[in-house]
């Protein structure tokens, strides 16, 4: 199934705004987080400034998020990773509370309690966790819940090529294959897994081809490329919609940052980082929509401006937000 | 043909069975996920005779993969459904901890109460029948330790039917522990003071209400679970010596009823706690922690006691396990000794 | 590589001895825990009795243990299950003090502190636990501490076709193939766990098929024959003793008995066990070996009678061994 | 060059990594295994500048599969090999505990100790960076609760070198816990308290020692890890207010120095416990039940004090993280009520 030109178009517009997102915060993550602002000694303090914890920034990798999401709808679950902004903001997640969430503040998605690796929107079905594999137990769970209501929604499961390593892996295939679920994972394979690259992790070059362990089909899909996304996830979510069951696709992606934020990236080849940049997907989809003659130079810069405009609007939100008073961190253990 | 105020004199196993049954009636988004509670009825007769009445599709059989279906149970109550989700042993624990913990326990709280985890997860636990160090544990303080999950540990049939519904209706996660020793299995040698009268018709106790089972004046026995019918037996013993215990079920470890606590120790003056946890970092201290931060208004005539498996793993052997589990002998003798320090 | 016929014999003569061991264990268990023994309005009670808490018994198992233990020696490593006997038995743990451990008894493997599930024998390296799927990663432990010694010891992992669903099947693989460690492992398929058949647990016919998401071979072993376990078994240990790394084999084998003693087994269709018991694997082995004219009628008889004893005599050593003192429960938590 | 009496003042990330390395010298047995202590030298430097010196045979990185490469070590182990097996943040511990506690820490006891098994888990603890629920958690009294290991818990380069030291030799399983806030990384703030002297050669520091790192005759403050650096800086502010305050460092918690505890308390008659784990059913508990076994030879002139996380997930936001992880203030101003409560 090919994508319409409309929805390249909107395909693209949301890879600039997430690549906005993602690379406005490699600047703000560092606010007071350097030298003279902190202790004497020290290089960077991941504890200070407006947003501290652990950052994991997904730029290069939005061509996974905008192809599969491209495809649900606010009643389709999705379930995210650690580094889950490029799912949150392709699945519709309001940019300025998610923005808020991720600084701490009153008007986050969860007044501040979850942060950055932990972005909850039930209204779109959204959700994420610091754990690794532990994205694909619950939507299984949803799409059991969508079989038991006969409802058409459909679950999709996000993990990295090396969270394909966890148990909950298998786990979670096996139910989805052996229920036949509506429940579609899609690992992201960026070769990396912190500073562990996937031939020194995983047995097998290919995680779809571990589909055929669960009776469900495995689907490769190459370089980084959103209309190849696009059509593979299309395939495989209008099959679980339609009750022809689960689906594993592994798409090959690049991260172009640190694991985190901070991370000097020692393990990893000297200029790798910058020959990724080279194929990177958003001028590249911007020269396919400009063939297709849906794009040309004014609205492109109308797009980015739009996309660089939202971003920024959202942090503005976020800064502007109080912070929550310290005794709601008592409140809500129990619903 | 039951009625409003229908007594009946059911075992635990069948109180639990009949809870489940009538809020799968009363409440469609509820259903089972779990080992062997299909045909086979649960391995402790949990779900018995539910498969006949509900089908597979509310009373699903499981691959041994309890990290998937627990982590499925989760996904299926943010979805609005209401599973309930049985790990077979609470030993087992430790290959699903991270979905119970991280997940079920914290996205209440991660989002703000924006997510609604209404799930049961119904345990097996407890030793005392030979079944060694991986299938006898209690384990119950360490779901209690961490925040975000409710958790009732029962000490016979009429309060399991009652907190059980309550468990089901309440829109968090609660882990519902049930002792195999006296849930009245025809294969399982128990204590019958757990079999008791149930209504037929439905009702709820509410959590954080410890039960005063015997009121005494001398000594404060703290308690819960099978041990609840160990130190039942225990304080008839400790009267026949002329000391009068009261006895105090808990109930629900979270919530825990302190005040209930705390107030027969200020009438008794003396603490002996009976658990069949292990000894440290557990309930035992958690209880003495109470008394200590009361210790302005709780004179203690003597010591506090702690009796509870004393850190070691359930041996296999009978002596042995005998030797570490507290039995009625070891209650009256600690109950004794007590109220003999006190002088 | 075919079996030689005193391989032949003695595998023949070990799985009478399981056998004799597994159905013995049938009359001793149920001693005290019937009526009028046991409380008033109980059928039976676990509690009671020479042989308390559960029991899992592998008559009709025998075949998979002695084609698999037939290739090992003191130095390889064997991870049994929660039915561990066969495996025991036919990895050369001394049959008296294995009895005496399930009998709780002082002169027990490990003075009755471990039990019928937890058998310990460091000298034949041969162990396992209560855990399912829990087998796998000390196996590959073990394997590694071989590689790492330069050994040519070899890791066995035996698991039910039940234990394959749980999460370390698929790190344990993953490890196994991605190191490329000396370690095998044996599924048993014996179409139950518990009540749950195999095709409501598994979304494949196949665990074997399932070795190729880990790079490794994976054999399917057809129906409970001792000389195509052999076989298939022998090839894997062989290759994993040079260096040639890990195999995954499944063997479809049956279980005669309940899950335990006691399982009124309502779940399984009437007389099925009765029929698998037509397939019985003991007389077609001493077929096979009349044929080759190394058994005959006599031998057989001795061989038969050289079992009973063996058994009888294990079981008499455990009843008359005492029981350990009580205060033995508080030493060795710590070595 | 480094000689026996050598002294250099060292983080305590240097000084496990030191630890490790000299070990590993002494003896071939020893090896690492875990995420991203190769290359990386370990997410929290517990591995720094190792993979040079020993190579990947000897400094081995894994795949995220926790259950399957402790389950190894402990396998390796077995074989006769001494692993250290890193658990990159104890908030983990869900996706593998069934490895670590039913079986590593069994197995010796199921097998009456002909098995040993020489294991350490190394494993990042700890909060107060905004890491939030998922990876802030401290969990020693979970594993204090459950038996079959050792629970060390270093509150200072000095001691973790000795302890981990101390680790490697036993045959017995341990978890050495690190507390992230402590390390001296680079990139995290820290209390420089934890930053030491550290003689050059290798030395052990026995189990089961607390230490008294503040001697006071008005309050005893029980505490561990970064809450020692903490109680530290209280305990100055305090003696400014004219209140003596003894700190104790347990040091670790399996075993556990009750002695010096209900010494101090004994001395002092006051008990303040800071802890930054979860507040019930853990540590502080443990240490009131030490107390109140002994309160007829140790009389209390005011109610103990527990500072610990209120139940509640480790939130995201600063003002909230800040809020339910105790801090200087917070034992401060508990230790003035204590004494204030005394009279
Ligand atoms: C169970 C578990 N183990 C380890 C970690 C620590 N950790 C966080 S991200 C990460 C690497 C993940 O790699 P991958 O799955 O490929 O995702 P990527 O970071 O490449 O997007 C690790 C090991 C974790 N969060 N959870
Ligand atoms: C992790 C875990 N979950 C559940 C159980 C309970 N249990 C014991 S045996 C068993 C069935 C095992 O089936 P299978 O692996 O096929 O082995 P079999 O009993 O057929 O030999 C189950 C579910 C367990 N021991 N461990
Ligand atoms: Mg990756
Ligand atoms: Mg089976």
């Amino acid at each position: 199934m090919d994508p319409s030109s409309d929805q390249l178009l909107s395909m693209y517009e949301t890879m600039m705004v997430i690549r906005n997102f993602e690379e406005s915060m490699v600047a703000i993550y560092l606010e007071e987080k350097l030298p003279p602002d902190v202790q004497a000694g020290l290089a960077f303090d991941i504890a200070a400034g407006p947003v501290p914890g652990e950052m994991h920034l997904a730029a290069g990798q939005e061509a996974v998020a905008v192809g599969v999401c491209a495809h649900l709808g606010d009643d389709d679950t999705l379930v995210g990773t650690h580094r889950p902004h490029h799912f949150a903001i392709a699945k519709g997640v309001p940019l300025d509370r998610m923005a808020a969430e991720i600084f701490g503040r009153a008007d986050g998605l969860s007044r501040g309690k979850g942060g950055h690796m932990h972005l909850f929107d039930p209204a779109h079905k959204f959700s994420c966790s610091g754990i690794e594999g532990a994205s694909m137990p619950p939507a299984v769970g949803a799409a059991l819940a969508a079989k038991k209501l006969g409802k058409d929604w459909v679950a999709v499961a996000f993990l990295g090529e090396g969270a394909a390593n966890q148990g909950t892996f298998h786990e979670s295939m096996n139910l989805a294959g052996l229920w036949q679920l509506p429940v579609v994972f899609i690992c992201e394979d960026n070769h990396w897994a912190i500073s562990v690259p996937k031939e020194r992790s995983t047995a097998v070059s290919s995680n779809a081809s571990r589909a055929s362990a669960y009776g469900m089909p495995g689907v490769d899909v190459g370089h980084n490329d959103p209309v190849e996304v696009f059509e593979a996830a299309g395939e495989a979510i209008g099959r679980a919609r339609s009750g022809g069951g689960p689906t594993l696709i592994e798409v090959k992606t690049d991260r172009y940052l640190g694991h985190f934020q901070g991370d000097a990236e020692v393990y990893r080849p000297k200029g790798e980082a910058d020959a990724l940049r080279e194929h990177d997907p958003i001028p590249h989809l911007a020269g396919q929509l400009r063939e297709r003659g849906v794009l040309d130079e004014e609205l492109q810069k109308e797009l980015e401006e739009r996309a660089r405009a939202r971003v920024e609007e959202a942090y503005e939100f976020a800064r502007n937000s109080p912070y929550p008073d310290a005794d709601e961190a008592l409140t809500h253990v129990f619903a | 043909m039951s009625t409003a105020t229908e007594q009946r004199t059911l075992t635990m196993a069948k109180a639990i069975s009949e809870a489940i049954g009538s809020e799968m009636e009363r409440d469609e988004r509820v259903f089972v996920m779990g080992e062997d509670i299909g045909s086979y009825g649960g391995i402790f007769s949990a779900t018995q005779g539910l498969l006949d009445r509900f089908g597979r599709e509310r009373i699903m059989d499981t691959p041994i993969s309890e990290a998937g279906f627990i982590g499925a149970a989760m996904g299926a109550a943010t979805a609005g459904l209401r599973p309930i989700a049985e790990l077979m042993f609470v030993d087992f624990f430790g290959v699903c901890m991270d979905q119970i913990y991280n997940h079920l326990a914290k996205n209440t709280y991660m989002s703000n109460g924006n997510v609604k985890l209404p799930v049961v997860l119904t345990t097996a636990i407890g030793g005392g029948y030979g079944d060694a160090a991986q299938h006898s544990q209690c384990l119950y303080a360490t779901f209690a330790h961490l925040p975000g999950i409710k958790v009732v540990v029962p000490s016979n049939a009429y309060d399991a039917k009652g907190l059980l519904i309550e468990a089901i209706r309440d829109d968090n996660p609660v882990i519902f522990m049930y002792h195999k020793g006296i849930m009245g299995l025809p294969w399982m040698s128990y204590f019958e003071g757990a079999t008791t009268e149930v209504p037929a018709d439905e009702y709820t106790i509410p959590f954080g209400q410890a039960r005063i089972v015997r009121e005494g004046a001398d000594l404060t026995i703290v308690t819960l679970s099978q041990m609840v019918q160990k130190a039942k037996i225990a304080a008839e013993q400790l009267a026949e010596r002329g000391i009068d215990a009261e006895v105090i079920d808990l109930r629900t470890l979270v919530p825990l009823d302190r005040e209930t606590v705390a107030a027969s120790v200020a009438k008794t003056g003396r603490l002996l706690i009976a658990d069949e946890d292990y000894l440290s970092f557990g309930l035992s201290g958690e209880i003495c922690a109470t008394i200590a931060e009361r210790s302005d208004t709780l004179p203690l005539k003597a010591p506090v006691r702690r009796l509870a498996v004393p850190d070691v793993p359930i041996p296999y052997s009978r002596p042995l396990e005998h030797r570490v589990i507290p039995q009625v002998d070891d209650i009256v003798a600690a109950g004794a000794e007590v109220v003999g320090a006190g002088g």
